[in-house]
């Protein structure tokens, strides 16, 4: 029996409910496990976590984002009783959509929500520790924190690269430390859509049109981000009718996605032949695209862009160049 | 001492060999002076300038970036000058939603006569990157822990880690290593 | 991407040059090579007094041999200076040059900085080179064989001129003409300026000189189906049509042209005169044969009409002649499909074509020529009668882009100006009036050329535009402005002439479909690079001569030809075609045929499908597409991603003050 | 006095903690939720395109986002003055019926299963759906099943079983394939015959057990309430659209009014010890942790709708909505337990609309865009499984978002649940055994089916549970618990509201 552990950080609980998703299949799976610790599924409590030896579990699964030091205190103990720890979904994978809070500094964020000079504190005559426990500065990827073995990316991520897990964590038969279990190649390898002519030459809004079944939606002026993102999905949104919108994370080798992505769109964008003319159309078609950063950053703002509001006050501090 | 002084820019300067380069090396041949703060890297066009490349300069320390092209209609490959135009257009309109001062990205055409213009731009650029202060992820002072140190140790190794500081020796051995998403 | 990838051990070697007091008087090299020998991976450096010279480049060679170097970092000058001296000092010490590379400290740093953070900065670029040599592959450069035969597409002046070049240097070549004969435009003209020499009696030598040129392969009446291949090794289908006349065989008797019972409007002159269902364009035509016009001919059906045949003692005549297609190798494309005139039914103001006596610049060619349908003697079509009061209207077309077209076609100013002069020369008593926006008479000889016509043949040029020409009576009335004056002019014309606007030929745009190549947006062929390669289409192994590049005149478009001819057989003599290997380069492990990169490269170098694949001799290794790239699969051979991120992080990053060597 | 902490409370969605404290006779003098961590989707919402919303807010919740998704969208609907053509409107009420029935099923048999099917006194490592699958063993095959063709069905109409990315302003994103209806209805009548066989199952082997008759009757179960739901023009529970109804403990209807109208008689209190918030109805207001007509505090959920209901849309829930009256005999039902029951019936009224909206060809028109006007302001709700959920956006014209306000299911309830929690552990607390009572205290919390990822929207949750026994000078006395990160603790006095 390997014995497992599955744990949400700050999560939707998207993550846990995607074992369901395996239908028949999970009864399998949960025939061949031993779930030590899932406070989603069975009653099992942080005392019987931590009374566990060094590499108690076999295999622990942490999704979520990493926002509180609670989180940082539960995934560190986790670590040290796990020999197998994996990032699973796109929230510990990069940070997720709760990682777009990254664009406020905690500060804001929280005078946001609930008004200037908010500070969350113990009640009227409790102790200090009895505070809610206390917000990093940013939401950070669950790599940030603790070394990480494997990824299984998505939000959440498709049945299909859970069984793939499962299958390598319960046959033994593991892939090098580090794989991610989704495709090398981008999306666009499983989607049906036909690419014709590779220009934009304007940007429209999902809201805006009924796109063609049969065409590229990036042909039709839709940002797709599926060039940049791994398959694995069967490029399940642009099916749909939908653009991709990243969940999986990017491709091997593309660095950062949205700047690959970015790189991409405005390398397709024309707005007649080239040329100094052409500058003032162009300039304007690429303003035109709304909310840049929320739509090549979904997912991913706080692997790529560490820090909680990067270049505004809260930013990393300042170089000094003094010599020792 | 040889090292630049606190309140001096750090820049990477992104020059294609046809125009800029040349502009550069015609400069030199003439004897100009500018600030050395700018660090050259020939590449073929400035159509070969990734975004990813700009912004790996501002996260490894750098407080402004240059990119040199050819003047439009001039491109040794035609039309590499102008695809760079537009992605630097989208880049910093990115940064400035990032909160980082787009005026530290240059994007400026040199042909290969324009030692003096190369030498003007040059000191220019120094100029206005040192008015806008040090940059997003200038170096912290010796022993500061980064901001996201209440992550934990562990979480400052990886997360500058992810954002490409450390070890460039050992990362460009492993293949792509460092252009992977950090899990 | 190539399995060595980081595999290697990196043993570099770091050689700093002081080029005299050049480097050394700014940078402290001693402390440069201290720092830069520092860098992991780095196991030796020095500097030198002069590494250029011999003695510099034997210290070079030696350490690459004795410390087993896998790369090497000169800094010093340029690239643009020493790259090749060094890189082949690093082959002689078989060491492969592309691990060779050159900091530049001397152009970007020595000479350009004082005081101390010169040589701060010098280390830095150092570093950087060093990194790159780091993910540098050893690369042989790319070889391939290739066809030595050339096509030329277009029998005009261009393309005789350029066959012939091509021929005479030892090449096979294929000139397609898609009329019966070659010649083009220029049999079509009288005499040319400057010299007035008869344009056919200088063309027809050379028309002669293709017939009969052992490596020269004519195929008339023929037109270019389609082409597929690269540079070096084309494969183009050819549709030849059937003349119906075996040339062997046809002695130009022309029995055959008084036996057959049709007649048509003769295309040659511009229907000025008629011509037969069977026919030779012109008396000189090359080859010099007969053509049965099926579009014309009764049938090709010997029950309804065989006079032709039956007259025919040689029995030349095949009705049961069919077209063929060819397929053929070739190594190298020249396009010279020429030019047309702007159609004066285009032109509303100046009656659309519908007023008989207003005619264009050819069909006024004709009415001058000796061989023409008036055996030179001017005379107006409508009624025959010579024309006493003529205008010539100039720019009609051109330079207009608000109604037509927005370019100059640059000859009209010149052939007006001898349309002029030889009018005055047939019609003594008659009136020249010119009409032009302004005289452009750039060329040798040209101004005086035009000098003499308005001076000593006393034509009036008004400068304005005519705002509207129309029939009145047996007139053509002429309402324009003298802007000189600005007074407005009315002449009664007998006859007027519209120097229409050159346009590139049909035939120009055929070519550019089936070759892929780029256009202007009048549709002239574009070059490679307007200043630097005025001679190549984008795409490589083409090459453009005569008026489908441009307007220009004669001895512009044969000096374009036998350009073009010279960069032809540039590629056709080499014994194998090389080109740099440091391209493009897809990884097919990671491509998902996104195909983003293809509309990116300028020179069709990428085709797309299941993953993206990059033609090496294509590619001209700008990286436009690896920038474009959203995956990360597209990589340009030592500048790859992952070199320059490293080469800026050692840019960046601090230097240690002391170093211990 | 002591104070009572229970962490983690497990087998719900999302995190949370439960404060307790008793006074100096140790009666309960106040219990208290907390949820201690932020995501802030209120913030970072600004400036996002607002047709991502509907993708974007669903990550408050991976059980619900469906309620999510729709409520959004509903929210944009009416912030572009969209009329939502009849093909895309079926679409989402599909969609929408087949995910209540899935998530009600999800509830029932996974999480709060065990509660339902197993006796009290299972021991911890077996008391949780894999000991229910065991106790049931062809029910939860046929569970299992028949969900993964619920999520099927989801994921068909959706494009993804989780996070569907169909919905748009004005309608959805493509049509639907008739061959795909095809599929479709298949699947919906799997949900119908599982619907019949939960109802059997629930009145064989679970309304007949004394223990959960008891459970049922347990006056400390019994919490009198306003209740708060959606309801069509009959009056019937209606899920994805409908006036938003409200009546008072003795039944009496206190308003019925459209979305934004609803939205304006709900204020939200907030206490500084906690990030939740405590919505409650500005009349009659708020008047601190307490029920009855005079306290502001309402629920919402199952139990809520059926309460708020004149009866149920189709026929079988009808029948078992009917069952369900007469065994209580008087309305409202007050039974906090009766949440499962209530749940049940949904299920069943679920499962047929979903069946009847199946054989509607309308389905697969073609006209799945409602025109847009000028983005505005809108609010949106639906019933979300867990109760009412309000999105209330703002847009500029660039149709970005310029502000969020989004009141969620289980937010209406953190008053609510606290009070259960504090009736069920004043009951309890004197009986020396921590497991009993945590046990009880975790009942009373998950027959809300509280879904705290949503409660903590802005406050991603972890919800430790411990018990700790303070006295007057905060000094810890005894800690029976189950030991925790850092657990809050009540002061030895009452909780205090804190204006805000």
């Amino acid at each position: 029996m390997v014995k497992l552990a599955v744990y949400w950080t700050g999560a939707c609980g998207g993550c846990d409910v995607s074992f369901l998703e395996l239908g028949p299949a999970l009864l399998d799976v949960l025939a061949k496990v031993e779930v030590v610790f899932w406070p989603a599924l069975v009653d099992a409590k942080v005392e019987d976590l931590e009374a566990l030896p060094r590499n108690g579990i076999d295999l622990t699964l942490v999704n979520g984002t990493v926002r509180t030091e609670h989180n940082v205190e539960m995934v560190r103990t986790l670590r040290d009783r796990s020999r197998l720890l994996v990032s699973f979904g796109a929230c510990a994978h990069m940070g997720g959509v709760p990682g777009l809070a990254n664009l406020i500094s905690r500060e804001a964020l929280l005078a946001e929500v609930y008004g200037a000079g908010f500070r969350p504190r113990p009640p009227a005559g409790g102790a200090p520790e009895d505070a809610p426990t206390a917000l990093l500065p940013a939401a950070v990827p669950l790599s940030a924190v603790v070394a990480v073995d494997y990824t299984v990316p998505g939000c959440p991520p498709p049945p299909a690269l859970i069984g793939d897990l499962f299958d390598a964590a319960l046959s033994g038969d593991l892939p090098p430390r580090g794989h991610v279990f989704a495709h090398e190649k981008a999306l666009c390898e499983e989607c049906p859509r036909t690419r014709e002519e590779r220009v934009i030459s304007r940007f429209v809004r999902p809201h805006e049109v009924l796109p063609d079944p049969e065409r590229c939606l990036l042909d039709q002026g839709i940002v797709c981000v599926g060039p940049v993102t791994r398959g694995g999905c069967e490029a399940a949104c642009p099916r749909a009718g939908m653009p991709c919108t990243g969940c999986l994370g990017p491709t091997p080798n593309a660095g950062d996605p949205g700047l690959a992505m970015l790189s991409a769109l405005a390398s397709l964008v024309r707005t007649g032949e080239e040329g100094e003319a052409a500058f003032a159309t162009e300039d304007e078609l690429l303003d035109a695209l709304a909310d840049p950063l929320g739509t090549l950053y979904r997912y991913s703002l706080p692997a790529y862009w560490p820090g909680a509001a990067v270049g505004r006050p809260g930013a990393p501090p300042r170089r000094d160049g003094s010599q020792p | 001492m040889d090292e630049p002084g606190p309140s001096d820019p750090r820049i990477v300067a992104f020059l294609c060999r046809w125009c800029a380069g040349s502009g550069a090396d015609l400069a030199g041949t003439s004897r100009m002076q500018y600030p050395p703060n700018a660090i050259p890297i020939r590449v073929n066009c400035s159509g070969r300038v990734e975004p990813e490349w700009v912004v790996e300069a501002l996260k490894a320390g750098a407080d402004g970036v240059f990119i040199g092209g050819c003047h439009p209609g001039d491109c040794h490959y035609v039309s590499g000058n102008y695809k760079a135009r537009r992605r630097i257009h989208l880049l910093r309109r990115v940064l400035a939603e990032l909160g980082i001062e787009p005026q530290r990205v240059a994007l400026e055409w040199v042909s290969a006569t324009e030692a003096a213009r190369f030498t003007r731009l040059m000191t220019d650029f120094v100029a206005q990157v040192r008015a806008l202060g040090p940059g997003p992820y200038a170096r912290p002072p010796a022993g500061a822990e980064p901001e996201l140190a209440t992550a934990g140790p562990s979480a400052t190794a990886t997360a500058t880690a992810s954002s490409g500081a450390a070890r460039p020796a050992e990362r460009a051995a492993e293949r792509a290593a460092d252009r992977r998403a950090p899990w | 991407m190539p399995s060595t990838r980081g595999a290697r051990a990196t043993r570099i070697g770091v050689f700093v040059c002081h080029c005299g007091k050049n480097i050394a008087a700014t940078v402290d090299v001693e402390r440069a090579t201290e720092a830069l020998t520092a860098q992991d991976g780095v196991v030796y450096g020095t500097h030198h007094e002069y590494l250029c010279s011999d003695p510099g480049q034997e210290i070079l060679k030696r350490a690459i041999r004795d410390h087993h170097l896998t790369g090497v970092v000169v800094a010093a000058c340029s690239p643009s200076m020493h790259e090749v001296t060094f890189r082949r000092a690093a082959a002689a010490a078989d060491l492969n040059p592309y691990l060779l590379e050159i900091a530049n400290i001397r152009e970007q740093a020595s000479w350009v900085h004082r005081g101390p953070g010169t040589t701060d900065k010098a280390i830095r670029i150092g570093r950087t080179m060093i990194e790159k040599v780091k993910g540098n592959h050893p690369l042989e450069a790319l070889e391939v064989s290739h066809s030595s035969r050339c096509l030329v597409i277009g029998g005009g002046i261009a393309g005789i001129q350029a066959a012939l070049d091509v021929a005479d240097a030892g090449f096979e070549v294929l000139l397609v003409e898609k009329q019966p004969s070659i010649a083009g435009h220029m049999a079509q003209l009288s005499e040319t300026f400057p010299t007035l020499d008869c344009s056919q009696c200088i063309l027809t030598p050379k028309m002669v000189e293709v017939a009969h040129h052992p490596r020269i392969r004519l195929l008339a009446y023929s037109e270019l189906e389609s082409v597929s291949g690269y540079i070096g090794n084309y494969r183009v289908r050819i549709r030849r049509k059937p003349t119906y006349v075996d040339p062997d065989k046809c002695n130009l008797c022309g029995d055959c042209v008084q036996a057959c019972p049709v007649r048509v409007p003769s295309e040659f002159e511009l229907g000025l005169a008629e011509r037969a269902a069977i026919y030779i364009p012109f008396p000189q035509a090359v080859p010099s044969s007969y053509t049965l016009d099926e579009a014309s001919c009764l049938g090709l059906n010997p029950l309804r009409c065989d006079k032709c045949s039956r007259v025919c003692e040689v029995n030349a005549i095949d009705y049961d002649m069919r077209e063929e297609i060819l397929e053929e190798e070739v190594g190298a494309i020249v396009v010279a499909t020429g030019f047309d005139l702007y159609p004066k039914e285009a032109m509303a103001e100046y009656g659309r074509g519908t007023i008989p006596d207003v005619i264009d610049g050819f069909e006024f060619e004709r009415l001058l020529s000796a061989s023409g349908p008036t055996r030179g003697e001017v005379r107006r079509p409508s009624d025959g009668r010579v024309p006493r009061e003529i205008v010539f209207i100039q720019c009609s077309g051109s330079r207009d882009p608000e109604l037509h077209l927005p370019h100059c076609s640059k000859i009209c100013c010149m052939y007006t100006a001898k349309h002029a002069l030889l009018y005055r020369h047939a019609v003594h008593d008659g009136t020249a009036y010119v009409f032009y926006i302004d005289v452009r008479a750039g060329g040798k000889d040209y101004e005086e050329f035009v000098n003499r016509a308005m001076e000593d043949e006393r034509i009036l040029y008004l400068r304005g535009k005519v705002a509207k020409v129309f029939q009145q009576g047996d007139k053509v009335m002429v309402w324009g402005v003298d802007t000189l004056t600005g007074r407005r002019v009315e002449v009664a014309a007998d006859l007027v002439v519209l120097a229409q606007a050159m346009v590139p030929s049909d035939g120009t745009a055929d070519a550019a479909r089936a070759l892929r190549l780029a256009c202007s947006s009048e549709g002239f062929l574009k070059e490679a690079h307007p200043k630097l390669r005025p001679l190549e289409a984008l795409t490589g192994g083409v090459f453009l001569a005569g008026a489908a590049q441009g307007p220009k005149d004669i001895p512009e478009a044969v000096a374009q030809a036998s350009g073009a001819a010279v960069k032809a057989v540039g590629i056709l003599a080499a014994p194998m075609l090389t080109h740099s290997p440091e391209v493009a380069e897809v990884d097919e492990a990671l491509c998902s045929g996104c195909a983003i990169c293809v509309p990116q490269c300028p020179y069709g170098a990428i085709t797309p499908g299941t993953t993206a694949r990059v033609n090496e001799l294509l590619c001209e290794s700008c990286g436009t597409c690896v920038a474009a790239c959203p995956s990360g699969a597209m990589t340009l051979r030592n500048m790859s991603g992952t070199q320059v991120l490293s080469m800026i992080r050692s840019a960046l990053a601090e230097i240690p003050q002391t170093v211990e060597a | 006095m002591k104070t009572l902490t229970i962490d983690p409370i497990t087998r719900l969605e999302g995190h949370g903690k439960i404060l307790l404290h008793l006074d100096d006779q140790g009666v309960l003098a106040g219990a208290v939720l907390q949820v201690p961590e932020l995501r802030g989707f209120e913030a970072f919402c600004l400036g996002r395109r607002a047709e991502e919303m509907p993708q974007i807010t669903e990550r408050i919740c991976g059980v619900c986002p469906e309620a999510h998704h729709l409520a959004s969208v509903r929210a944009l609907d009416a912030a572009f003055g969209a009329v939502v053509p009849e093909a895309a409107r079926l679409q989402r009420a599909l969609f929408y019926n087949t995910h209540i029935f899935s998530d009600h099923l999800l509830h029932l048999v996974f999480l709060g299963g065990p509660d339902l099917f197993l006796p009290e006194d299972t021991p911890r490592a077996g008391r949780n759906v894999l000991g229910v699958l065991q106790a049931f063993p062809e029910l939860g095959r046929e569970v299992v099943g028949v969900r993964a063709r619920a999520q099927k069905v989801i994921e068909m109409i959706g494009g993804r079983a989780i996070h569907p990315v169909f919905a748009l302003p004005g309608g959805v994103a493509r049509p639907l394939a008739a061959d795909e209806l095809e599929v479709i209805r298949g699947h919906t009548q799997a949900m119908v015959g599982l619907a019949e066989s939960l109802v059997a199952v629930f009145h064989e082997r679970i309304l007949s057990q004394a223990r959960f008759q008891a459970l049922l009757c347990a006056p400390e179960a019994i919490l009198p309430t306003h209740y708060m739901g959606l309801v069509d023009a009959a009056c019937a529970p209606s899920f994805h659209e409908g006036d938003v109804r409200v009546v008072a403990p003795d039944g009496r209807e206190v308003f019925r009014l459209d979305a934004a109208a609803a939205l304006d008689r709900i204020a939200e209190h907030s206490e500084p010890w906690t990030y939740a918030k405590f919505p409650y109805l500005k009349e009659p207001g708020w008047t601190g942790f307490a029920a009855g007509p005079q306290s502001g505090v309402y629920r919402v959920g199952p139990l809520a709708r059926l309460n708020v209901a004149d009866g149920m849309a189709t026929p079988r829930a009808q029948a078992e909505f009917e069952r369900f009256r007469d065994w209580f005999g008087a309305r409202p039902v007050h039974a906090t337990f009766a949440y499962h029951w209530a749940r049940l019936v949904e299920a069943v009224q679920a499962a047929e609309a979903a069946d009847e909206l199946a054989r509607d060809d309308g389905l697969t028109g073609a006209d799945v865009r409602g025109k847009l006007g000028a983005p505005g302001e809108g609010v949106g709700v639906v019933e979300a499984a867990r109760g009412t959920l309000f999105h209330h956006y703002r847009l500029d014209e660039q149709a970005l978002v310029a502000g969020v306000n989004l009141i969620v299911a289980t937010t209406h309830n953190t008053a609510g649940i606290g009070l259960s929690v504090q009736h069920m552990a004043a009951a309890v607390v004197h009986e020396g055994a921590d497991e009993v009572l945590l046990n009880r205290v975790e009942m009373a919390f998950r027959a809300y089916d509280p879904c705290l990822a949503c409660a903590t929207h802005f406050l991603p949750g972890q919800m430790p549970l411990e018990v700790e026994v303070r006295g007057p000078d905060g000094a810890l006395v005894r800690r029976a618990s189950r030991a925790a990160p850092p657990a809050l603790s009540v002061p030895a006095h009452p909780v205090k509201e804190v204006p805000s």
